[in-house]
C-alpha cells in the first residue's frame, strides 16, 4: 500500500491582480489553493504560526479552517512551524534573558490550536549563525535548555517540539547536532529532518535519520543542487536569499541536478518502521520563472511513481 | 508659468511579498528602471526583518555599512537620493518585539515617539526631507473617534514633529481610506489640533478619493498644510461603509468580501480612473507647492510596466520633461 | 525629473545616434501572456513604455503587415499611432521568411525566383512608409545548408545582390543579420560571403549577441566592415555555442540542450558582449543614425520585457552615451 | 457500466508561438496531468519547428520515432494520445500546402491526405479520434444553404472513411464562431454525412458560449457522440457577435464589444456556466464509451487549471461514472 501520510508545508504563491501573492490574499484564493493540494492527494497540512490569525480571519476560526481541509480529503493540520530566524533584544534562543518571552510566545501559539490534534510543534532551534558566533558548547547548552522547557510545555498539550535545522543556523555541523541532542531531553525534544538543509550544510540526512530514528517525528522532503562551499551560512546580512553566488538553494524532488537520494531515504524509512507523517516543502519555488503549482505536481508525481517503487522494494525486502 | 514640482517614485511598488525584492541586484534593476524613466529620487517604506532590507534603518546599515554607503548604492544606479519614508507606528515589527501600539492610547505615546527616532535620524543622515506617517489605526478595529481621541492623536504627532524638526526633518501625516481619521471633518479636526510648524499633511490623491474626499477641493482648502503628496489613481470609491468591514485590509482592499474588488490602486491615467490628476497637479503648480510629489501605483501586475506607464503620463499629459 | 523645462519644446541638441526598439514584447493578460498586437490597448501600453524610457522609434517584423491592415488600416495608419505616442517612426523591418530547401533557400538557385518575387511583393506592401533597412537572415538554418562550401556562399551572395537591387529601387537598404544558427555564421564564411556581395546592394547588420554566441568578435567584425554596416541589434548573451548547438535538430534557438535562454538585455552583470568597445568603434567610425535594441524571448526563466527594456535604456544613457551620442 | 477514460488537452500550455517548446517544459506539464488524475493527453495540430508536438514529422524529428514519443509519454505516466485536434484551415510548412476549406470541393483531396497523415500517427499513439474543426467561422463563410451543407458532408465523409482505414474515427468539432451554430445546421449536416464515417465531438464550453445546451445535444445524437471535451464557459455570446468578420480576433481573442477577458476556463471554475454533472448524466444515459478530454483553453496559470480540473474529476465526476 503506497504511503498515505503525506502533508504539505504551507508555502505557495499565486497570481492576483496585485501581482504574485501568497494565497492568504483572500478566502477565494485560499480555497482554490487547498483544492489544488487536495487534487494531488495530500492528507496533512503544516503551516506557520503567523498564518493562524489570517486563517481565523478568513474562515472564522482555525478549527473551521481544519473542517474545510477535512471537507477536501485532508485528515487535519499536522504541524505548526514557529521560528525566530533573526535575533533581537526581545527574542534570541542563545540568550537566556529572552527565554521567558519565547516560552510565552510558544504558549500563545499552542493555545491557538487547542482542541485540534496537531502533532508536531516544529521550531528553528537557533537564529542566524552570524548573530550567534562564536558557537560555543555553552551556547548550544543554553539553546537546549530553552527547547527542553518549551518541549515539556507543548507535550502537555499533545504536541511534540521537534527541531528543524537550517543550513544557516548556529547548530549545523554533525558535531554540533550531536552535542545539541545530547544536551536535550529525549522525552521533550525531537528531531525534524530537512533533507535539503542538512545536505547544503554538508551533513548526510540519511545518516542523521539512522542515528536519531527514535527521536525523529517528521521530514521536509525538498531537494537542493548546491552544497554551501563559500561559507554562505555565516555571511551577513542574509544567507538564504542574499548569498553572493547562489540565487536559489531549494528545488522540488525530481529535478535534474538534485543531490538528495530520496529513494534510499524512503527505503530506510520503511525498513525503520517509522509510521509518522512525511512532509513536502517548496520554498521560493517561483525563482527563475518556476511555479509552486507545477513544482508541487512534479514532486507528488515523483512520490507516486519513484518513491512508491522504492517503498515497495523495501517492503518486499522486509518481508512485510 | 514657473513649475518647481519635484518628482520622486515610491519603491514599495516592487516589494510585494516577504521574500521578494531582497537581493541587491533586483533592487538595482528597479532603481535603474526608475532612473531611466526620469526619476532621480525615491520614497522608502518602513518594514521589518532581514528581508525588508530597505525598510528598517538598522537593517539598511547592515546591508550598506552606513547611510552614506546606502546613498552610494542608490547613486551607482543614477538615483540621487531619498525624498521621504512612509512609516506606520501601529504596525507591529520584530525590531520592537512585535509590540502593538495605538496613537489614540496616551499610554503608548512615549514608546511611539521613541520608535520614531531611528527613522528621523536615518532620514536626516541621508538628507531626506519628510517622515510620512499613518496618523491612526484602521477604523474597523476600534470604536469611532471621540473628541479626546483626536486630541490624543494630535498630541503624539506634535511630539514626534518636534523630534523630527530638531533633526531638520519634516513630518507629514498620510490620510488613508481605512484609517479611523476617515471623514473630511475628522481630517480637518486632526489638522487643527496639530501645530502647523511641526506637522504637515501628506495628501494621497487615490486614498482621499476612495474615502469620499475630493483631493483637488481639499487641497485648495488646506494647501498651506500640505507638505507631501502621493500621486496615484483609483477606479473605485468606498460605497460608505466598506472601510468598516472586519479585516478591511483583506475583505475590502483585497476583495475578500463585499464587492470583491481585488485591486483598488492604479497608475496615473488608468482607464476609468476617478482622480482628476491634471486638475490636481495644476492646483499644486498654481499654489507653488514646495514639497515632493511621489508617484506610485502600489501593487499591481508588473512593477516596471506600471512605473513606465506612470512616467509616460507625466511626460505626455503633464508635460514634465525627462532630464 | 525636473519640470522647469515644461514649455521648452526645444529639439534636444542634434544627436548623432538615435535609438530604436525592435518590437518583441509580452504582457500578462487575463488568459496568460499576450503580445502587443493583442488589442489597441495592449499596443498603446507597449508604445507608452517604449517612449517613457526614451527610445526614439521602433523596428518591427514585416509579417505584422496583415495585422496592420486588419486592425489599424495599413502600415501608414499604424505608423500614425506610433507617432501619436511621441515616437518618430518605424525605422527598420525584419523579413522573417520560412526558409525551406524546397522553395526558399538562398544557396539553392532553383528557389531564387520565388525569393525575388517575395521581395518585390513585400516592398510594394511597405511603400506607403519610409524605411531605412529591410533586415534578413542571409541563409537557411545551418543544418539545411551544411556542408557550407564557397560555392554555396557565392550563390547566396549573388541572390542577395539581386534582392538588394530590388529594395534599393524602393530606397531601402537590404541588410544581413547573421543568426548563430543560420548557415553563414562562422567568421571565415562571413568574410567569403561579403567578398562576393556588392556593397552598393548588400549591407551588414551587426547583432552583438548572435556573433558573440558564434565565437565571432562583433567589434572586430564591425571595424572590418564599418563602411557597409547599416545598423545594429544591441543585445547581450551569457553563453557561447558549443558542440552542435548551432546545428541542433530541429531547432537551436529555443531547444538547444545546453542553453535554455540565449539572449539577455545589455547592462547585466554576466553579459559577454563588450558594449563599451562596440560603442567606441561606432564613434571611431563616425557612424551616424540608428542603433536598435532587441530583446528576444526576454520573458524566459522569469524575465520580463518591461524591466529588461528599462535596464537596457539605463545602460545606454548612463554608459554608452557617455562614449558617443 | 460505461467505459469513459479521462484526458487533458495540452494546448493550454502554449499561449504564444515561442512558448512550450523545450523538452523539460513538456515533461513537467505531462507529469502535472498524470498526477492530477488524467491518463491521456490530446494534441493540437501545429506546424513548424517551434511546434515539436504539432504533427507527425515534428514528433519524429524530436523523439526519433512515434514509438519514441510514446515512450516519453509513458515515462511521464501518460498512457495514450486519445485524440488530435486538426483544423484544416491552417497551412502546413511540412508539406508547403495552403489552408484548406471544408466548403471547397477542390480542397477535399488535400484535406483527406493531411487527415490520413494525422490519423496514421494517432493510431500508433494509442489514439482513436481525429477531432476536426467542422466549418469556418460564420463571419467569413456566411450562412450555410443546403448545397453548402452537402459540400461539408461530402468532405467529412471522404475524410472519415479515409481515417477509418487507420482505425481512427473522425468527429466534427463545433466552436462558438462556427456557422454550424445556426439552428438546425448541425443536425442537417450529421444527417447528410455517412453515419458510419462521421461523428460528433461535443465541446461543452464552445456550445454553451453559442447558447446551446451540451447535454441536450448529446441526447439528440446518442450514437453519433464519438468524442467529448469538458471546458467551462464564463460568458455567452448573446449579441451574436460570431457573425462579424475576423471574429477569431475581434471576438474570440479580444472578447468582442464587452471585452470579455476569458470566454473559457477549466471545468468547475469560479463563475463557470456549464453543469458538468448534468452533462455526465447525459453521457451515462446514452452509454457513451470513449474519452472525455478536459481543457481550459488559454489560462494564466496552466498547472493551476489542471489541478482544479483534476479536483472536479476526482471529487465529483469520476465517482458518478464508477457508481453508474
Amino acid at each position: 500500500m503506497a504511503w498515505t501520510k503525506w502533508s504539505y508545508m504551507d508555502h505557495w504563491v499565486t497570481e492576483t491582480p496585485q501581482g504574485p501573492q501568497p494565497p492568504s490574499f483572500n478566502r477565494a484564493y485560499m480555497d482554490r489553493y487547498i483544492k489544488q493540494l487536495s487534487a494531488l492527494g495530500f492528507k496533512g497540512f503544516d503551516t506557520f504560526f503567523f498564518y493562524l490569525p489570517m486563517l481565523e480571519g478568513m474562515y472564522g476560526s482555525v478549527k473551521a479552517f481544519e473542517h474545510f481541509l477535512q471537507d477536501n480529503g485532508f485528515e487535519k493540520i499536522t504541524g505548526i512551524f514557529s521560528a525566530y530566524p533573526y535575533a533581537t533584544k526581545y527574542t534570541a534562543p542563545h540568550v537566556p534573558e529572552t527565554h521567558d518571552r519565547i516560552v510565552a510566545d510558544c504558549m500563545a501559539t499552542v493555545r491557538a490550536v487547542e482542541g485540534l490534534s496537531v502533532e508536531n510543534f516544529i521550531v528553528m532551534p537557533s537564529t542566524t549563525y552570524f548573530q550567534v558566533e562564536p558557537v560555543t558548547d555553552e551556547k548550544i547548552k543554553i539553546m537546549a535548555d530553552l527547547w527542553n522547557r518549551v518541549g515539556q510545555m507543548t507535550l502537555e498539550h499533545g504536541m511534540r517540539t521537534t527541531c528543524h535545522f537550517e543550513f544557516w543556523g548556529a547548530i549545523r555541523t554533525r558535531e554540533q547536532l550531536d552535542l545539541f541532542f545530547r544536551y536535550t531531553d529525549p522525552r521533550y525534544v525531537y528531531f525534524f529532518c530537512d533533507t535539503a538543509q542538512h545536505t547544503i550544510a554538508g551533513v548526510d540526512p540519511l545518516q542523521m535519520f539512522r542515528d536519531y530514528r527514535d527521536r525523529c517525528t517528521g521530514f521536509h522532503f525538498k531537494d537542493t543542487h548546491t552544497v554551501d562551499e563559500h561559507e554562505a551560512y555565516r555571511t551577513p546580512p542574509d544567507p538564504e536569499l542574499m548569498a553572493p553566488n547562489v540565487t536559489r538553494w531549494f528545488y522540488e524532488m525530481g529535478t535534474e541536478g538534485g543531490l538528495v537520494d530520496f529513494p534510499a531515504l524512503m527505503r530506510e524509512i520503511v525498513a525503520s518502521g517509522y509510521d509518522g507523517w512525511l512532509t513536502v516543502e517548496h520554498d521560493k519555488a517561483e525563482l527563475g520563472g518556476g511555479s509552486y503549482a507545477e513544482a508541487t505536481c512534479v514532486a507528488k508525481w515523483y512520490i507516486d511513481n519513484v518513491l512508491a517503487e522504492a517503498q515497495a522494494e523495501a517492503q518486499l525486502e522486509a518481508g512485510r | 508659468m514657473r513649475d518647481t514640482l519635484r518628482w520622486a517614485y515610491a519603491l514599495n511598488q516592487w516589494n510585494i511579498r516577504m521574500d521578494v525584492f531582497v537581493r541587491h541586484e533586483d533592487q538595482r534593476r528597479a532603481l535603474k528602471t526608475l532612473s531611466a524613466l526620469g526619476f532621480d529620487h525615491i520614497e522608502l517604506a518602513a518594514g521589518t526583518g532581514r528581508w525588508d532590507n530597505l525598510g528598517r534603518p538598522e537593517v539598511i546599515e547592515i546591508n550598506h555599512g552606513s547611510p552614506d554607503g546606502f546613498l552610494a548604492f542608490l547613486r551607482s544606479c543614477s538615483v540621487n537620493g531619498v525624498s521621504s519614508m512612509f512609516w506606520d507606528p501601529g504596525q507591529p515589527v520584530e525590531e520592537e518585539g512585535w509590540a502593538f501600539r495605538s496613537t489614540r492610547n496616551r499610554a503608548d505615546h512615549a514608546a511611539i515617539v521613541e520608535s520614531a527616532k531611528p527613522f528621523v535620524d536615518f532620514l536626516a543622515a541621508i538628507g531626506a526631507e519628510q517622515l510620512v506617517a499613518r496618523p491612526a489605526g484602521s477604523a474597523w478595529m476600534q470604536p469611532p473617534l471621540g473628541r479626546d481621541d483626536i486630541a490624543a492623536i494630535g498630541d503624539v504627532w506634535n511630539s514626534v514633529g518636534k523630534v523630527a524638526a530638531a533633526a531638520g526633518v519634516g513630518l507629514a501625516l498620510h490620510y488613508d481610506c481605512l484609517s479611523a481619521v476617515h471623514t473630511a471633518d475628522e481630517l480637518r479636526r486632526l489638522l487643527d489640533t496639530t501645530d502647523p510648524e511641526l506637522v504637515g499633511l501628506a495628501l494621497d490623491t487615490a486614498e482621499l478619493t476612495i474615502g469620499g474626499i475630493d483631493p483637488v477641493a481639499f487641497y485648495e482648502e488646506r494647501h498651506g498644510r500640505v507638505t507631501h503628496v502621493h500621486l496615484k489613481d483609483t477606479r473605485y470609491a468606498d460605497t460608505g461603509e466598506e472601510y468598516r468591514m472586519p479585516g478591511a485590509e483583506t475583505t475590502m482592499l483585497r476583495g475578500g468580501a463585499g464587492r470583491r474588488i481585488e485591486r483598488w490602486f492604479f497608475e496615473l491615467g488608468t482607464e476609468g480612473g476617478l482622480v482628476d490628476v491634471k486638475a490636481f497637479v495644476g492646483a499644486l503648480r498654481r499654489h507653488g507647492y514646495p514639497g515632493w510629489v511621489v508617484v506610485e501605483s502600489d501593487h499591481g501586475g508588473n512593477p516596471a510596466e506600471l512605473a513606465m506607464l506612470n512616467s509616460w503620463y507625466l511626460q505626455h499629459e503633464l508635460s514634465v520633461a525627462r532630464p | 525629473m525636473t519640470a522647469d523645462r515644461l514649455a521648452q519644446r526645444s529639439e534636444t541638441p542634434q544627436r548623432r545616434i538615435k535609438w530604436s526598439y525592435m518590437d518583441h514584447w509580452r504582457s500578462n493578460g487575463p488568459a496568460g501572456p499576450v503580445d502587443q498586437w493583442h488589442s489597441h490597448r495592449t499596443m498603446s501600453s507597449f508604445l507608452k513604455q517604449i517612449k517613457a524610457v526614451g527610445f526614439d522609434a521602433i523596428d518591427t517584423f514585416d509579417f505584422r503587415l496583415w495585422q496592420m491592415y486588419g486592425d489599424y488600416g495599413g502600415p501608414a495608419k499604424y505608423q500614425e499611432m506610433v507617432q501619436d505616442h511621441g515616437l518618430e517612426r518605424i525605422v527598420n523591418i525584419f523579413h522573417a521568411a520560412d526558409y525551406d530547401l524546397r522553395d526558399y533557400a538562398p544557396h539553392v538557385p532553383e528557389t531564387h525566383e520565388n525569393i525575388l518575387e517575395d521581395f518585390r511583393v513585400t516592398m510594394g506592401h511597405w511603400s506607403s512608409i519610409e524605411l531605412d533597412n529591410i533586415i534578413v537572415m542571409p541563409a537557411t538554418l545551418y543544418y539545411d545548408m551544411e556542408p557550407v562550401t564557397e560555392d554555396k556562399l557565392k550563390i547566396s551572395a549573388e541572390l542577395w545582390n539581386r534582392v538588394g537591387e530590388i529594395t534599393a529601387g524602393h530606397g531601402v537598404k537590404l541588410t544581413c543579420h547573421h543568426e548563430f544558427f543560420c548557415g553563414i555564421q562562422s567568421e571565415p564564411d562571413i568574410e567569403v560571403f561579403y567578398s562576393y556581395t556588392d556593397p552598393r546592394y548588400v549591407s551588414l547588420f551587426v547583432d552583438t549577441a548572435q556573433h558573440c554566441i558564434a565565437s565571432v568578435d562583433p567589434v572586430a567584425l564591425y571595424r572590418r566592415h564599418a563602411h557597409r554596416v547599416s545598423g545594429f541589434h544591441f543585445k547581450d548573451t551569457r553563453n557561447v555555442a558549443t558542440g552542435d548547438d548551432h546545428r541542433h535538430r530541429p531547432d537551436s534557438e529555443i531547444m538547444a540542450p545546453t542553453t535554455g535562454k540565449w539572449f539577455y538585455e545589455m547592462g547585466t552583470p554576466h553579459g559577454l558582449v563588450d558594449f563599451e568597445a562596440m560603442m567606441t568603434a561606432v564613434r571611431d567610425n563616425d557612424y551616424r543614425g540608428w542603433i536598435s535594441v532587441e530583446h528576444d524571448k526576454a520573458n524566459k526563466d522569469g524575465g520580463d520585457y518591461s524591466e529588461s527594456t528599462a535596464v537596457a535604456r539605463w545602460y545606454a544613457v548612463n554608459v554608452l552615451e557617455k562614449i558617443y551620442r | 457500466m460505461t467505459d469513459i477514460r479521462w484526458g487533458y488537452a495540452l494546448n493550454q500550455w502554449k499561449p504564444q508561438f515561442d512558448d512550450f517548446v523545450r523538452r523539460e517544459d513538456h515533461e513537467r506539464a505531462l507529469k502535472t496531468l498524470s498526477i492530477a488524475g488524467f491518463e491521456g493527453v490530446e494534441l493540437t495540430a501545429g506546424t513548424g519547428r517551434w511546434e515539436p508536438l504539432g504533427n507527425p514529422r515534428q514528433l519524429v524529428a524530436n523523439f526519433g520515432s512515434l514509438a519514441g514519443f510514446r515512450e516519453f509519454l509513458s515515462g511521464c505516466g501518460i498512457a495514450a494520445v486519445p485524440s488530435w485536434f486538426y483544423d484544416p484551415q491552417q497551412r502546413s510548412m511540412e508539406h508547403l500546402t495552403p489552408p484548406y476549406s471544408p466548403l471547397v470541393a477542390a480542397d477535399v483531396a488535400g484535406n483527406v491526405t493531411r487527415a490520413e497523415w494525422f490519423a496514421g500517427a494517432l493510431a500508433q499513439l494509442g489514439g482513436s479520434v481525429l477531432v476536426v474543426r467542422a466549418a469556418p467561422s460564420a463571419g467569413d463563410a456566411g450562412p450555410l444553404d443546403d448545397a453548402a451543407l452537402r459540400r461539408l458532408a461530402d468532405c467529412w465523409t471522404a475524410v472519415g472513411r479515409a481515417t477509418l482505414a487507420h482505425g481512427v474515427r473522425t468527429a466534427l468539432h463545433v466552436d462558438f464562431l462556427s456557422s454550424l451554430r445556426r439552428p438546425g445546421a448541425l443536425d442537417r449536416l450529421l444527417g447528410l454525412a455517412d453515419p458510419a464515417a462521421v461523428g460528433l465531438a461535443v465541446d461543452t464550453g464552445e456550445l454553451t458560449v453559442a447558447g446551446l445546451d451540451p447535454a441536450e445535444v448529446i441526447r439528440r445524437h446518442p450514437d453519433r457522440v464519438w468524442h467529448v471535451q469538458y471546458k467551462d464557459a464564463l460568458a455567452i455570446d448573446t449579441d451574436e457577435e460570431y457573425l462579424q468578420p475576423h471574429a477569431e480576433w475581434s471576438v474570440r481573442q479580444r472578447g468582442g464589444s464587452r471585452e470579455i477577458p476569458r470566454w473559457f476556463a477549466e471545468p468547475g471554475a469560479h463563475g463557470g456556466l456549464v453543469d458538468f454533472a448534468a452533462v455526465t448524466r447525459a453521457l451515462l444515459d446514452i452509454r457513451y464509451a470513449g474519452w472525455v478530454v478536459f481543457e481550459s483553453d488559454q489560462s494564466p496559470h496552466p498547472a493551476t487549471s489542471a489541478l482544479l480540473g483534476g479536483y472536479l474529476l476526482q471529487r465529483e465526476l469520476r465517482p458518478m461514472v464508477t457508481a453508474a
